[in-house]
């Protein structure tokens, strides 16, 4: 999240340790799923990394997100709090939400992450609504709205992006398009046509970038931010990948849905490595440090897992509590 | 015939519900600024009914919303615009045009607050009408009240009377939760006197209109005034019955009734939507759990038959209950014998001349 | 509905007769609609006919249509039989449907009239899914769904023709836009951009001419069904106006969400006396003769009221059958 | 433990439900070619939890319909499509997303066969799957059965055994109507011996699977298993039960429910749904109504409690009812003392052991 105004370098390595720190948390995760103390679904964005924080850097701290069923990455990205993350997915009492949301509701109000939803575009009309919301407070607040490519074929979508742009709300909508609703690719559940098309007949701008190359994103993501602040709705189109399965911890290139091959190529377009490399190239990261924030920053996601684990579970009367405010 | 409003204001001007839920609403509105609403034609010159009449010149047209023809959208926005702090009233001019959004309703509203652990409240007001009569047919006359009743996490309140209305439809907009707001249109013509300026009615639970101890009737929104009728006319013939105007169907207090039904032994529930898998089962059931020793007979339900609203007014003939209906089954459950329940029934329709089946019976208009 | 291959003369003759008979058929319901006897909310397309015959026209009597709350012209050019139309809206037994839907729901399978839905856009996808249907069946049938502008705003919509171009339906969706949703107008339901982005968006192929110049709109819709018949969903916006109120018989001009001058404009370009006049100056249509047609069709007209009067009531106890198959 | 299934190939191989309605998918869609598939994924390789697995393969791919995630849009689609003479089976991974489409099938599903005075059929068949477990909380795992039993013109039907389910899902394809069904997750584990080839089981009401004269238990889909497990135990302590596994929620045949009731006195309903305004409600009141005078005590209703599915194991413990809740509400309604209720129980825990709260307990799957 861009907290100050720093120079390159600044938002350079931010950027960096936060794509890192996604990484490392899911990757913990997916190392410790099978120990079955994780009793939740879990969607990861491993390789997707570079658009939840390209993104999010281009946000300040009060504005919001919103997110689905895949929302590690939006959430850290925003600044929620990773603890309180972990034991959420443990089902813990400390999880953001006490245990009751597991890791397809992660929230942080707190920081600006609103809701995530797992019903597929279900959240989108909520971001639109925080959006008309912050423009009659004229609060200067933007909202980002994070969808997959399969959201676009709901016409709930649709639906809100028309509002959006009758009514000039400060709204981004950031299409994460990795190819996949589940085992389905694009090309079995949409005409072939640019993606972009659609807020084109909404009358919404938009741009489509590379979404593994982190400065790509958040360029475009700069844009779309300060256009949504001045009440023009819009729309990026960033193109990625995942590189586990659908929901849970495993690789799945074998079961048939993709190949081997296609995964190779996006794995070879890792936008974490990527970014490292050219940091390295440009002096920004010292050659030998990349090891250390590694360390660093494992040992930070060590703590969290500690603190989820020791966490206690919930007593079955708290179940009652918060029916009605 | 009078209605049995205590207006809290004797001699207060006499309105029809429709005009008191719009005189609530102004109200709500004026005293909170977070009060927004939305409506497809929410400015338009039928102003819903009526039931919006000159609330944006009031309170400015910027916080009036005209909803594009998208409901499911709509709504989930107006569920994002609470999260954020406002107060939206979304209006709809058939209860079938919310069945587009029952995924935004029964999820994003409904459970938000708890899902959040307390952290978001979603404080949003959903109207929506029941269009009886003049043919409307099966797709936009349906009541449907049992499936939010279902659902934790909203309320779901059906008014009645002109009063009460207007201080029911201030308590939703006040309410921290989403409250669904199922309103007759044939409701919408009922007249009382109603006190002016705010006036606040707690979404606690039913309401006696009429004491007896023959029977408890409980009824819902526009069922109450056909069961005050046929109670009327019981009462006339010697035989006094209690009419509970259930008023709020979800959260559901049932300790008034149970409390009457204790005393009357009998209990009937009349209610707008099909009475198969209805609200009067959760009632009958319930009330009979807490009540069984206390019972004489089985409880008894109408409501609607098992088959969808019809258009001509050939067909929806005997469709749906009405006073004389009410007053047959509540005097054979209290055993009179059939020649007193036949007078008791032309007494009835006497009273109601040759007014067709398809439009409201004025008889709930005053004077008073 | 196109039964003959006949010549220009023809098919002229064939549209202005039956835009007349709409028009006269909508007429007496207006006149006789404060009896009282019409027991049912009415929609009338009057001023709007040229869409529905010059759609209607190049259909096949066993080709498909779909309509809404606004059926009755899509009803009678698709060659449902007048007197169950009227027998139905007057709520009779001898109604197509047997007085069960009225003037929101009517229908006349066998004459290809599928069904009738008062839902905005709800009967999009059904139309969406006999194209599917007769796909499969490769029976060489087209499917028209005539949707309002409103419906282009409904998600549903966006899903039905995303599925129909991906599929290669046999499926034109026809758009009438009449600018007005009850009392709101287009601009302030959606933002200002051409109507045909929207199937643009989902690679549709579409048309957009003048919906009260009947040849203009036959013409349009005999490409856009034999494209669809090849396996190419269309689009057609064929814009138009109603020239009285949204539900019922009167003029509302005075009420204020329009004004009495652009009715006025759209007065003008009456699609009936339009056509009557190029006809007579063409030398297709004698001076003289419109009058005897004028005659014939309203004699034809009173005779349907009449039936549909002289019909019984259903009983009640009819309405107990047909719940279940 | 044995199931109650009386196979009618005695030595049929044993499978479980998911199977055993693949089969019965793939049967009816062998015997009728406009027998049709649309999912969202519906030929990927999970294939709908398995259920849908090779039937592409074996009637051609061309028949499966790949689904984009538009479930009004693609309901809708499905509907036209049995307008034009289709047998379109829809599969949903869970409930909730048919909340998207409750518009086309509560008014186009269910009505159009009405509303045309029966010149449309609609023969659909809707799966959807109930998502229990595993921490899929709020808007993963609900049942919802209430919304579609209160809609005249639906059919609702919901499995709970292997052979049941393979004959009911064929008698779905086959139905002229709408049917709704609804699965449940760990139903679909559930084994026993089930017939190859074609099988049909008439949509025809309830089926009692366990007999006994203390009390008639009435449970729907997975919560039969739980209720088959308490009646084992209660048997085994010298109080045998009745056991109906509900099947056909609508159109609701009580007849052989009523026969029981008023044998043994006593009721008490097991469902999937949330309790308040739920299936068991209807139950209970009709069959109070029908055996008033023949009920020792008042109906007793079991089901979720008043408040959204949390995913904590923590929180949902106690959330589901199950055999030790079914045995010891039985046993407190038939009067028996605490001391050897808690036995009960002890007996059904143990047998449990710690198999944790979250995932099917595999004492339903043979051997037999
Ligand atoms: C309304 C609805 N339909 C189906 C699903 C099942 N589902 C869960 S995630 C998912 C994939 C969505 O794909 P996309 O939006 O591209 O996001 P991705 O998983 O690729 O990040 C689907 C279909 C759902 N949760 N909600
Ligand atoms: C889902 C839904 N929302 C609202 C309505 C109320 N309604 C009936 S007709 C209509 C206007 C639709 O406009 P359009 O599609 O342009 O058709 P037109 O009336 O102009 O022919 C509306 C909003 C409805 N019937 N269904
Ligand atoms: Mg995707
Ligand atoms: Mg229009």
């Amino acid at each position: 999240m861009q907290t100050t105004t720093g120079d390159d370098a600044d938002y350079r390595l931010r950027c960096l340790k936060q794509m890192l720190r996604i990484r490392l948390v899911e990757e913990t995760i997916a190392e410790r799923y099978a120990e079955q103390e994780m009793r939740c679904p879990v969607h990861l964005s491993i390789g997707q990394e570079a658009s939840a924080v390209g993104v999010c850097d281009a946000l300040m701290s009060d504005d919001r997100l919103f997110s689905s069923h895949r929302s590690h990455a939006h959430y850290l990205a925003k600044g929620g709090n990773l603890k309180a993350m972990m034991a959420e997915i443990y089902g813990k009492r400390d999880g953001c939400i006490g245990g009751r949301g597991g890791s397809m509701h992660l929230m942080d109000p707190d920081a600006g992450m609103m809701a995530s939803i797992p019903i597929v575009a279900s959240s989108i009309p909520l971001a639109t609504g925080t959006a008309l919301s912050d423009k009659f407070d004229n609060n200067g607040k933007v909202t980002v709205s994070f969808l997959g490519d399969a959201c676009l074929e709901e016409g709930v979508f649709h639906e809100s992006a028309n509002f959006a742009k009758l009514r000039g709300l400060p709204i981004v909508y950031v299409c994460e398009n990795n190819l996949y609703s589940v085992y389905t690719n694009l090309a079995d559940r949409q005409p072939d046509r640019p993606l972009t098309d659609i807020p084109a007949a909404h009358g919404i701008e938009h741009r489509h970038v590379d979404g593994n190359d982190l400065e790509a994103v958040r360029k475009a993501a700069l844009w779309a931010v300060e256009t949504a602040r001045s009440g023009n709705p819009t729309f990026l189109q960033l193109d990625t990948y995942r590189w586990r399965e659908h929901c849970g911890p495993n690789y799945d290139n074998h079961i048939g849905y993709r190949t081997e091959e296609e995964f190779q190529i996006w794995r070879a377009r890792d936008p974490l490595e990527r970014y490292r490399k050219m940091l390295e190239e440009s002096g920004t990261l010292a050659p030998a440090s990349f090891a250390g924030l590694e360390k660093d920053i494992q040992a930070e996601v060590n703590g969290a897992f500690a603190f989820a684990i020791d966490s206690p579970l919930p007593e079955p009367t708290e179940a009652l509590a918060h029916v009605y405010a | 015939m009078s209605m049995p409003e205590t207006t809290s204001a004797p001699g207060a001007p006499v309105i029809n519900m429709g005009t008191a839920i719009r005189d609530g609403l102004l109200e709500a509105a004026r005293r909170d600024p977070s009060v927004i609403f939305f409506g497809e034609g929410v400015e338009d010159p039928a102003a819903l009914f009526g039931t919006l009449k000159d609330i944006g010149k009031q309170i400015g047209h910027d916080r009036m919303i005209e909803m594009p023809i998208a409901e499911n959208g709509l709504i989930g926005i107006a569920i994002g615009a609470a999260m954020a702090g406002k107060r939206p009233v979304v209006s709809l001019q058939r209860v079938e045009f919310a069945l587009l959004a029952l995924e935004q309703i029964l999820n994003n509203a409904a459970k938000t607050h708890y899902v959040s652990n307390g952290r978001h409240n979603v404080p949003l007001v959903l109207r929506m009408i029941v269009g009886r009569g003049w043919g409307q047919g099966p797709e936009h006359s349906q009541s449907m009240e049992a499936i939010f009743a279902h659902v934790p996490g909203l309320k779901v309140i059906m008014p009645a009377f002109a009063e009460d209305a207007k201080g029911m439809i201030a308590a939703a907009v006040e309410d921290d939760n989403p409250v669904v707001v199922i309103e007759h249109r044939w409701s919408h013509y009922t007249t009382s006197p109603v006190a002016e300026g705010y006036v606040h009615r707690p979404l606690d639970g039913p309401r006696t209109v009429r004491e007896g101890d023959g029977l408890t009737i409980v009824a819902t929104s526009y069922m109450t005034l056909e069961a005050v009728r046929a109670a009327d006319k019981l009462a006339e013939a010697g035989h006094p019955v209690e009419v509970l105007d259930l008023r709020v169907i979800r959260p559901l207090n049932l300790d008034p009734i149970v409390e009457s039904v204790a005393r009357t032994g009998r209990l009937l529930t009349v209610d707008t939507g099909f009475r198969m898998f209805g609200i009067g089962a959760e009632i009958a059931s319930e009330v009979t759990s807490r009540c069984f020793d206390l019972l004489d007979a089985a409880p008894v339900r109408l409501g609607l038959p098992d088959h969808p609203t019809p258009s001509s007014r050939g067909l929806v003939k005997g469709f749906y209950p009405d006073a004389t209906r009410i007053a047959r089954t509540a005097a054979e459950m209290m055993g009179l014998d059939d020649a007193k329940i036949s007078a008791i029934e032309e007494d009835i329709l006497a009273a109601r001349k040759d007014i067709p089946l398809d439009v409201p019976d004025p008889f709930f208009k005053g004077p008073f």
